[in-house]
């Protein structure tokens, strides 16, 4: 870093505050990383993001045009603990026809601190989908594989594989370590130790016993998840974010079709 | 209460959207329990909401009483100020037209964030110079100087 | 002489369009379907009007008194026209008024001012007016700034009241147009109460503040003289605790979400067309928006109704202030003047 | 049924069927159901109808459309969070069905709606979403049992997928292209019905069986984002119940038993799952289960008991009690389902059936005002344990046999 800036550099960073950090949107202080962050975006994948999110199948039914009223904001659950708000998606998703990179910010650790609660769809007077517009850029962002998000999938993993090759998400073995409920406290532990008795006990035919699945499933269900996986580019999405699941899934998947065939 | 963590920038440096949470309301505790279970460190984190409770004039009515800060009130917040402040310019955490609204509000959350950035003030009077309403900026950033000095 | 000009709806353009045609000389009949003449201002006893806190009566009573004391204005209260036959020029008009019956009149030219109505804010349950007894209409406001005591319901004085600007404006699930005056009002009543009840705090929540051409004087005294603080965001919620009314919103100058208690919640509510304008333009056959308002053959010319003999005049238009209601009596009267005015060398002719 | 505009001046119902919308989701999610079923006459689709044989009762939705909820030969679309870890929800609900003579079928050729990973980690898309939506809607069509969803997320995540299944022709085209590589039709039901709509219809069958009093009890009632939030139209309201103001199903089951309702501020308030957050960042979902409902509804309501009728706002806000406490935080308040609270009022198990035991925050001040031993009945429930561990067939609890015409 040179002691001094020239005029001609000074006159380039106010032109590249005013496009990219907040100014827009009203210039609020400690933004500065958000001006940092858009400049190491690579504006070809970020153009490539906004060109997905705009080809999403829901886009158009989820972004209208925002005239930054503050509702959806007001009800925001995340918006309470972390410095995000649904208004400030909409606006970012609205500059980045223009300036993709404005997205970098979001995919990189923003759209994650969303709760996908929706609360804002229901409130905003211009009908736009906060909410919804997140999912999509989650969406994006995974296609993809950015780095930050694969970093953020990754404590996900074995949950990613176990629904998409059981099709079910929350198994009961899975609740018997206490070491990742221990913030569930004693009570939570005590269950883990009788986690197999009760469980053979549940008065529910399709539930009792089942530990490594939520409920009983047919061999032939999980085989057309697994196809309808295949087919809809589901396991291709997890080959880009989380390339372990998804190669262990695209196996599942090739072999859920072999059975199919052979049955046929 | 448990312990607060000393080392601001490390608490729970697990949450993936960490940078847009203050550092002063994350609660992480060296050293806790829940009835025999050890839940120290990122399982006992908790997070304190940020909502603002209150409107408060007390600080307000304080920098109004300081010369140069008179005018306050009068601000409609266009963000001329900012535009035209050179040490904005050159330093983010500085934005004349958001202390000017903080102070007004009483929003104390938001004053913690950034009390120590305002006396970067370099007192040019750019502000006063293209303020549409006759706040005098300048004047306003030395009178919060001293009343945040005074109140802390 | 020729067939008199039906002028629908005694408000402020109404009675500015009566008093312009008979001064001069062309015979009225003036149509009200409430009881009182005057319009909105005098039902909803506007205190002072916007933007020098003028008393309505200045404006209003000399207007009512024009119409009154003219012998070439026929003034029919409690009525509404029901239907109409013939053409420009010669229409035949049935009027029916309660208690007297129907009757029907010879008109030449038709001046439609039906006016608006205050948005019923109980159509936005998020804001729990009607339910929570402190949670009032900027119109209500105006009837209790009149008799100079604005209290709580249960008669604790308020120390801090919110104005809460958009209720039933720019939002589609209601209303997506601008009620454009809504702000100015506002912010006159919050100095109004700064004046009544001095030590009480005012807070207005506003996207944006609309305070058009002369009007921004009140914006700006009423930060530089009063005190009054702005905040901008829209609040998404009012929950009544039973003792207060906390106030759920974004401030978006800094990104911060607000919950705070208020003593009384004043919603700034838009405006929306009036009762009367959907069975007018049924009866007359005219065009509405798809907003409900009137629709003037060209956006731009408010007056021309699109139909011969048949002219636009105030806030069946468009949400408008009481002056523009009155210059679009005057412009309407004009209009209405020319055309008798021709039908009758026409005749002659 | 209570007589549309009846009471309620005030409400939410109301509002929404007032209101000029102009491009609102309200208007647009009603043209869906209109070409929903012109694409059934061209034949593009099945729909799976109401029809007289399921015995519907009709309520209102947010803008007054008639919903007509079937009550008999549901087909039990379970919620894979609740099955894999708060039980009670299922067994309370198969047990009120087997009490009330309502037949069922408990079919094991169904997989989770998949909606819960694609909120939280965006690892699927509309096609996927859509097509098992058509896949678990079609094997419910083949035996002949209307669909009733269990989770608020599923019931969601079906209202989206079917509104882009039915307004976008070229999704639809691919989602039939998956399902003929799997044989099975594009089967879209009439109606998407939660299960706490059919609790709601049934309010009344309900209290007829109440046994225990509950008219001490005080409940607070949180209701799930992803039922009245999201495709915001689709969702029970009843003027008779808080006016209109609120959704309906929840109160209208206390309310039906008897217990009062308090209401507080942070009502609308969604329960800090989050998805994402309550899998690998508990962090942010206990914080605000705790201070944004648990605190405040303690502190304005003193509630005995905080009912929800949605997998993820029991798990998060009965969990998230825990660290607060160890903190020094004294609030605390027991988290129920409405069906277990139901069946509790009925005369239910509370651990056999209610499987009260699977939630954390201490519910025994709750079963005692409601007049259960809980020691004795704890006892019951150890001593089935043990001899289901000795070789005993669990009590399973079955569907009374289907009438078919």
């Amino acid at each position: 870093m040179p002691a001094f800036t020239t005029r001609a550099q000074k006159a380039r960073r106010r032109a590249s505050r005013l496009n990219q950090d907040g100014w827009l949107y009203g210039g609020l202080p400690g933004l500065q990383w958000e001006v940092e962050n858009a400049r190491k975006a690579d504006r070809k994948v970020m153009q490539s993001i906004r060109d997905d999110m705009e080809h999403h199948e829901a886009f158009h039914d989820y972004y209208h045009a925002c005239i930054n009223c503050g509702n959806c904001t007001a009800v925001c659950p995340a918006f309470r603990f972390a410095d995000f708000g649904p208004r400030i998606v909409v606006q970012k998703v609205m500059h980045s026809r223009d300036e993709p990179e404005l997205l970098y910010q979001m995919v990189d650790q923003y759209i994650w601190a969303c709760f996908q609660c929706y609360a804002c769809w229901d409130v905003c007077p211009a009908h736009n989908n906060p909410g919804g517009l997140v999912a999509i850029i989650k969406e994006a962002a995974v296609r993809h594989g950015l780095q930050s998000t694969q970093k953020t999938l990754e404590p996900y993993s074995r949950i990613l594989y176990k629904l998409a090759t059981t099709g079910t998400q929350i198994t009961p073995d899975m609740h018997s370590s206490v070491g990742l409920f221990r913030d569930w406290g004693p009570h939570k532990a005590e269950l883990a130790k009788h986690l197999k008795e009760y469980r053979d006990a549940v008065p529910v035919e399709t539930l009792a016993g089942v530990m490594d699945k939520s409920w009983k499933v047919d061999r032939q269900t999980m085989d057309e998840l697994l196809i309808i996986e295949k087919e809809s580019g589901v396991i291709d999405m997890l080959k880009s974010s989380a390339k372990d699941v998804g190669d262990v899934v695209e196996e599942a998947a090739a072999e859920a079709i072999a059975r199919k065939e052979s049955h046929e | 209460m448990a312990d607060r963590d000393p080392k601001p920038e490390e608490k729970g440096r697990f949450i993936v959207e960490r940078q847009y949470i203050d550092d002063r309301r994350i609660n992480e505790p060296k050293k806790l329990d829940a009835g025999g279970i050890d839940i120290s460190g990122r399982w006992g984190i908790l997070i304190e909401p940020r909502t603002i409770t209150a409107f408060d004039h007390t600080l307000m009515h304080e920098v109004q009483s300081t010369p140069g800060g008179e005018f306050i009130h009068r601000c409609i917040q266009c963000g001329n100020c900012t535009a035209a402040c050179p040490t904005a310019e050159e330093h983010p955490m500085f934005n004349p037209r958001y202390f000017i609204h903080v102070v007004r509000m009483g929003y104390q959350g938001e004053l913690e964030k950034v009390r120590k950035y305002v006396y970067l003030c370099a007192s040019c009077g750019r502000c006063s110079e293209v303020c549409p309403r006759e706040v005098d900026p300048s004047g306003v950033m030395t009178a919060i100087g001293t009343a945040v000095r005074k109140a802390s | 002489m020729s067939d008199p000009v039906l002028v629908i709806g005694a408000g402020p353009a109404g009675l500015q369009a009566g008093a312009d045609l008979a001064g001069l000389g062309i015979p009225v009949v003036l149509v009200e379907r409430r009881s009182e003449l005057g319009g909105a201002p005098i039902r909803w006893k506007y205190k002072t009007l916007a933007p020098e806190l003028r008393p309505t009566e200045e404006v209003m009573g000399p207007m009512i008194a024009a119409v009154e004391s003219n012998p070439l204005v026929k003034i029919y209260r409690g009525s509404v026209v029901e239907r109409i036959s013939g053409s420009a020029g010669n229409f035949r008009v049935a009027l029916h008024t309660d208690g007297a019956g129907a009757r029907e009149l010879a008109i030449g030219a038709i001046v439609t001012a039906t006016g608006f109505e205050h948005f019923d804010a109980s159509r936005d349950p998020r804001y729990e007016y009607g339910r929570a007894a402190n949670v009032i209409g900027i119109h209500e406001l105006e009837g209790m700034l009149k008799e100079g005591r604005v209290v709580c319901k249960d008669g604790r004085k308020p120390k801090r009241i919110a104005f809460v600007f958009c209720v039933g404006s720019r939002d589609r699930a209601t209303n997506a147009w601008c009620c454009t005056v809504c702000c100015g009002v506002s912010i006159k009543q919050g100095i109004e109460l700064k004046l009544l009840l001095k030590d009480v705090e005012i807070y207005n929540i506003y996207i944006d503040v609309r305070t058009f051409g002369l009007w921004e004087q009140l914006y700006w005294t009423s930060m530089e003289e009063h005190g009054i603080n702005f905040i901008r965001g829209r609040v998404s919620q009012i929950f009544d605790t039973g003792k207060q009314l906390l106030v759920k919103g974004e401030d978006t100058l800094v990104r911060g979400p607000f919950e705070v208690l208020m003593d009384m919640v004043v919603l700034a509510v838009g405006i929306t067309p009036g009762e009367g304008t959907a069975q007018v333009a049924e009866v007359l056959d005219l065009k509405c928006n798809t907003f409900g308002f009137l629709q003037p053959r060209h956006p731009n010319v408010h007056y021309d109704s699109g139909k011969d003999g048949i002219f636009l005049a105030g806030a069946c238009v468009a949400p408008m202030s009481v002056e523009e209601a009155i210059l679009g009596g005057s412009a309407a009267a004009m209009q209405a003047a020319k055309f008798v005015g021709k039908s009758a060398l026409q005749a002659a002719g | 049924m209570s007589e549309p505009h009846a009471t309620g001046l005030f409400d939410r119902a109301k509002f929404a069927a007032s209101a000029k919308l102009t491009t609102g989701t309200t208007e647009e999610y009603l043209r869906m159901l209109e070409r929903m079923r012109e694409l059934e006459r061209r034949d593009e689709l099945l729909l799976h109808h109401v029809k007289d044989s399921y015995k519907p009762v009709s309520v209102h939705t947010l803008s007054r459309r008639e919903k007509r909820i079937p009550t008999v030969d549901l087909w039990q679309h379970k919620s894979c969070g609740q099955c894999g870890h708060i039980p009670g929800y299922v067994t309370a609900l198969y047990w009120i069905m087997a009490e009330l003579g309502v037949p069922f079928v408990d079919d094991t050729n169904q997989t989770s709606c998949t909606a819960w990973n694609y909120y939280g980690s965006g690892t699927s898309n509309p096609v996927a979403l859509a097509a098992v939506f058509a896949r678990n809607m079609h094997a419910a069509w083949q035996k002949d049992a209307y669909p009733l969803i269990h989770c608020g997320t599923s019931y969601g995540d079906y209202k989206e997928v079917r509104y882009l299944l039915v307004t976008n022709d070229e999704l639809r085209g691919r989602v039939r292209t998956i399902l003929q590589k799997l044989g099975r039709d594009l089967v879209i039901p009439e109606e998407l019905v939660h299960y706490s709509e059919w609790l709601h219809v049934m309010r009344d069958r309900l209290a007829a069986r109440r046994q225990l009093d509950v008219s001490k009890i005080k409940v607070v009632v949180h209701s799930a984002c992803h039922c009245y939030k999201l495709m915001s139209e689709d969702f029970t309201y009843d003027d008779t119940i808080l006016g209109g103001r609120r959704p309906a199903p929840i109160t209208s089951v206390a309310l039906a038993l008897g217990a009062q309702i308090a209401d507080y501020s942070n009502w609308y308030d969604c329960c800090g799952f989050g998805f994402r957050h309550i899998l690998t960042e508990r962090e942010m979902s206990r914080s605000f289960a705790y201070f944004r409902k648990i605190q405040p509804i303690v502190r304005e309501t003193q509630a005995d008991v905080l009912l929800t009728h949605d997998t993820g706002c029991v798990t998060t806000l009965d969990k998230s009690q825990v660290v607060p406490l160890a903190h020094g935080y004294k609030e605390t308040v027991p988290v129920l389902s409405d069906a277990q609270f139901a069946a509790l009022a009925m005369g239910a198990h509370p651990f056999i059936v209610c499987q009260v035991h699977w939630h954390v925050s201490d519910w025994r001040p709750l079963l005692e005002k409601m007049g259960i031993d809980a020691e004795q009945a704890w006892n019951e429930y150890r001593e089935y344990v043990e001899n289901v561990k000795r070789g005993m067939k669990p009590n399973f609890i079955q569907s009374p046999p289907r009438v078919h015409a």
